[in-house]
């Protein structure tokens, strides 16, 4: 069982003037960008099944935004997952025995990459579906609200999912009834092969806030303290009764869509000069350059996260294959007559 | 007082008011339901008896208010939505079928999704084809959904209260016709199990098996048939998924001829599945003429009184359907 | 068989310049009146069967847009949708006919208030789904463009429609691909019962084109010629190829939502207030005072429009109802095997 | 050339190539059909052939999509819409139910939709419960709409030819597992009749009727079975709806014997119809033994390799029911 060290907000209000925050958040981006560089190596060799959707060069978003939550607060995630998966603190063997179809996975193997949920992290949930986690989102914060919880939701989603009619009910729903509920947009230029060029007439995703009458903003998605700024202000009005937020980070999948993308629809030199903005290593820069961390502090943090992934696919792969015998099982939760 | 008699909307209401007296996760969300006190005057006064927050009015959204249904339920809510005309849920298939039949298998148990889907269904308001379907095929298809029809206001109240109970995404299809008719309900909350057949009455000849309305059209056919001097057994299937064959299988034994009827459309409906587990045997080997099935013709529900009431079966229909059956084969 | 004169745009740009195109908006705007009063009558009297959803109040939107329109433009119509049948020309006996669900109906009875089409007319019908018939108005305005056809296409829809993803989706595709459609929102401040100032949080219907990039106006929906101005404005934009317009009408329905309405969640007097704002009387009163016409072509015009009304009941009345024995005719159209 | 060899994708690619040759109104639209060249392939090239209007790359919204081809549809263009995977058919629920299908009936006649919906479906490539579902019985339970599952790369390209030219709205449910399968298919444009079932096969001792990907798996267990001594009949219906029963029948009188063989949760699916049909005779007089079904699991579909497979019919399962229902009664 191994997770990242569990996120930490700086008391200054930035990641770059931090020490801890500053390691924390780097560990998560770097746990992020190990496990699916892992994940990548694995399918490639046919230890894995099905299709994949990588976040790579996306760890920034997932990181600033949930570096602003409680452990209480939910998320809802999408098809491109891992990420807000494992910055929001889900075990990494059991993340890994989901893919590779275990037992022990989050699913018992039976949701794979595009299903993994976690109570104890209170992640509702990746999505196969575009769009499909923002009502649930919307409705987890409705609860909150009626509950008179403090907690947020935060619902993540790509450029993509919001041309879709379920983004545009769930934001609607969210800004009537003033929810605790944050929808981060993770604007990667793309869905599948369509530009937003192609896909929409605005310049910016947050310029769709206006049609819900919530605060719009948009963030360098690579940058993880812009994000992570963006996040607390975001939570902070949400948290006090103030409605939603639409936060669009602008970043950049590395990869592929799926496994079977052949990146006919974009250039070299475009996804080269995304691959110069690498969230991972900017940060880097920046908490070296103001002396929060030592080159060694970074090297051995890397190591240590190199190990741990290796741990994570190592104890994972001894688990037991999930089961064919049990199919018939948890297709209904039990009704319990007490 | 089990002698009561009410109305099949003040049953549901009083269903929903009770429950939500007893847990105060439970909720109701649904366009109209507030003031308006719903599109059929279901939810009715239940707005200023338990105020805007739990009796709550949504925007024209399905699609947003039935996934709305569903965050809440997983984090441990009790919604009730209600979709004003059940055709509307084809606006909210997926969060319906995606999302709340899946979640809890496909998380391999990590979540589940306790939530209630009340929708008016079937046809006899002259509100023609997008407001008159009679979709529960589609529902009790889908692994992962409960789908119950109540036919008369005590199973409305009974089947309701444990849908809300059930940990599962149950469908509960409310037929329009039925809102005003009236029957003896138990005030106190009670619970009509999720997946148990009725038997609403028993006759040695032939075997009615019949959903929604269908199920009192039945019982005036029966009653109109027992003058001619068939007597028929009449099984109410109530929850269509999970299906409970035993009450059948057993009636057929007994009479050897069998009739099932829907509202809904023939081709691919629910009561195929019934004709296909007979089929299947053991009921097979009972019968002494082919089943029957009296159905909705395969045509969308027409505007004209008499072109709505051609399409779908009437007790004359349900009458002549069963003098056939007795003279076959 | 009657119709209104087909409507007539002024040359002078203005409705209230130009007296054979005032007394066309006029008649178009008696004749909904007449028809929707008349309708209702019959409803009283128990001679006509189902719902209905009348537009009395609203009469100055569907004529407004509708004489800005050629003979070969399209519309898409609602379930609210009479008045729009009427202006794009409809023949008043068959729509009557279809509501007394006669076989010469314009469905053969088989539709009903909610589904009537008129081929003639290019009217591509009323819907009963609330936001139903924006995609398809996109899509016809989609095959206009593929063909290199001049023609515009016009979806109308109520306020409550815009919270409906079916909107969302169909505005950004009709954005996208610059397509000659026009979105004609009838904001008369309540779906069924449900109030914008609840249903929204945008102050204006309006405020909603710019999720999409597309031009958005607000006008007087009960004056005729302000519709018609911002129609004509709109229409030119889409025959040049500059794409869509989002025209949001302010208006009110007078009577309940349908049938079935007990009129619980508005007051009396904002009733009352938005009929001192009826359409036809402040037309009226601005042509007798520009003096386009005399009170004699007013009342003049108001009996002819009354006789035409007692002639549809009366034609329709008279024909065959609708026979069950076709029902399984026209379920499918027949394949030409040629 | 009528024994070249090409595959399903291709067969369909070069249907739809030959229909927007002949007919400038014939177009496609959907996610990622452009330089992409489709989620599963299949487009492949016909966006440099035909260019960027006629193969329309759109945004991530079904709903939209399928509600612009139905108003496409209505004014006379020919629009083939492809949805990534058919679990997406959801969004689209209203466009194709609530408009599509009953928009000719409901206004008696005046408009008609000649549309054709192409989506990949079935289970069997790791992309679990939200991409793999089998939901022909939702369209097919549904007048208006035309259901087709070719089984086969000759019928993929004779069978969406006919949907193309049809004036009704066809729903085209491909199988994923069988795009990459190969078959002879003749070049020339030929149409495939809808509604006309196809006798695979012929054996004297069972008649299997099997769909999509359920025709090559039960050919491949009847080769077996063969060896056991066991002669299959096999069934293809291709179109679910209209339904064509008169080879099934013929088969069940020659043999006495049938299975019903879908990827599809057996609960209230397809072949739940098939068996209502023979139960309801003539076929019901033939019968030796019970109807058997063989279906999917009513299960979503999980995302393990070995729980998929267990999930639906494998050949296996289907040499065993058959050699069970060779014992019976
Ligand atoms: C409703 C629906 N439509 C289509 C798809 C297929 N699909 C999966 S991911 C994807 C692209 C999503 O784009 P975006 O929202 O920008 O997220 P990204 O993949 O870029 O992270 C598509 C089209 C789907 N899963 N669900
Ligand atoms: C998808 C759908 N949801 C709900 C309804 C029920 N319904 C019919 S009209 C209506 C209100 C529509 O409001 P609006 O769009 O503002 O139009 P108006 O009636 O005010 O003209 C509702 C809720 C419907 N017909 N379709
Ligand atoms: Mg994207
Ligand atoms: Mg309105």
């Amino acid at each position: 069982m191994v997770s990242i060290t569990p996120l930490i907000s700086p008391e200054s209000g930035s990641l770059e003037l931090d020490r801890s925050a500053a390691l924390s958040a780097l560990e998560s981006m770097l746990t992020i960008r190990s496990f699916e560089e892992a994940v990548d190596g694995l399918f490639a060799r046919g230890l894995m099944h099905g299709t994949m959707h990588l976040s790579i060069g996306q760890e920034a978003s997932a990181t600033g935004i949930c570096v602003a939550l409680k452990t209480t607060d939910y998320i809802t995630s999408t098809h491109r997952g891992h990420g807000h998966c494992i910055a929001k603190g889900a075990d990494l063997t059991r993340m890994m025995a989901e893919l590779l179809a275990k037992q022990t996975g989050y699913c018992r193997g039976r949701g794979g990459s595009m299903h993994i949920a976690d109570t104890k992290t209170r992640n509702l949930g990746a999505n196969g579906i575009v769009a499909g986690g923002i009502p649930i989102a919307v409705g987890a914060a409705l609860a909150q609200k009626m509950r008179n919880e403090n907690n947020v939701v935060v619902s993540f989603f790509g450029d993509g999912a919001t041309n879709e009619g379920a983004f545009h009910e769930a934001l609607n729903l969210g800004a009537i009834w003033d929810l605790p509920v944050i929808f981060v947009c993770e604007n990667n230029k793309y869905g599948m092969s369509n530009s937003t060029e192609l896909s929409m007439r605005v310049d910016k995703v947050s310029d769709r806030a206006s049609a819900y009458g919530i605060a719009g903003v948009t963030v360098d998605g690579n940058d993880v303290n812009e994000v992570y700024q963006a996040a607390v202000a975001a939570v902070q009005r949400a948290r006090s009764g103030k409605g939603p937020t639409l936060i669009e980070c602008e970043t950049y999948r590395w990869k592929g869509h799926s496994k079977s993308d052949k990146n006919l629809y974009r250039t070299k030199e475009e996804i080269d000069q995304w691959k110069a903005k690498d969230p991972i290593i900017r940060f880097q820069e920046i908490i070296l350059q103001n002396q929060l961390v030592t080159q060694t502090d970074v090297d051995a943090l890397a190591n240590q996260v190199r190990e741990t992934i290796r741990e994570a696919i190592k104890d994972a792969s001894a688990a037991p294959d999930s089961d064919p015998a049990e199919l018939l099982s948890s297709v209904y939760r039990e009704v319990y007559n007490g | 007082m089990a002698n009561r008699v009410i109305t099949y909307s003040e049953a549901v209401r009083e269903a929903i008011a009770q429950a939500m007296e007893a847990d105060s996760n439970v909720f109701m969300l649904g366009e109209d339901i507030g003031i308006y006190g719903g599109a059929f005057g279901v939810s009715g006064d239940l707005y200023h008896r338990f105020g805007a927050e739990r009796i709550r009015d949504t925007p024209i959204s399905e699609l947003g208010i039935v996934g709305a249904a569903v965050g809440a339920a997983l984090v441990g809510m009790r919604p009730i939505v209600e979709i004003q005309f059940s055709d509307f849920t084809s606006q909210a298939m997926d969060q319906i079928v995606n999302q709340a039949a899946k979640i809890h298998f496909m998380l391999g148990g990590e979540l589940s999704v306790p939530m209630v889907l009340r929708a008016p269904s079937g046809s006899g308001t002259g509100a023609a084809a997008q407001h008159s379907q009679s979709l529960e095929t589609w529902f009790a298809h889908i692994p992962g959904l409960k789908v119950v029809l109540p036919s008369n206001p005590r199973d409305a109240k009974g089947l309701l209260l444990a849908a809300i109970d059930d940990p599962n995404p149950v469908i509960v299809l409310e037929h329009k016709l039925l809102y005003k008719t009236s029957g003896p309900v138990p005030e106190e909350p009670f619970r009509t199990p999720i997946g148990v057949a009725d038997l609403v009455r028993e006759g040695k000849d032939l075997v009615i098996v019949a959903t929604g309305v269908m199920v009192s059209r039945s019982i005036a056919a029966a009653d109109q048939l027992k003058e001619q001097g068939i007597k028929a057994t009449i099984i109410d299937p109530r929850t269509l998924s999970p299906l409970d064959m035993s009450l059948i299988n057993d009636a057929i034994a007994a009479s050897g001829r069998v009739m099932l009827v829907q509202e809904a459309p023939k081709h691919v409906g629910f009561m195929a599945e019934v004709a296909a587990r007979i089929a299947e045997g053991p009921a097979l080997y009972s019968l002494l003429a082919p089943v029957k099935r009296i159905c909705g013709m395969d045509i969308p529900i027409p505007y004209a009184p008499q072109l709505e009431k051609a399409a779908v079966p009437q007790i004359e229909d349900i009458i002549a359907g069963a003098v056939a059956l007795m003279r076959e084969p």
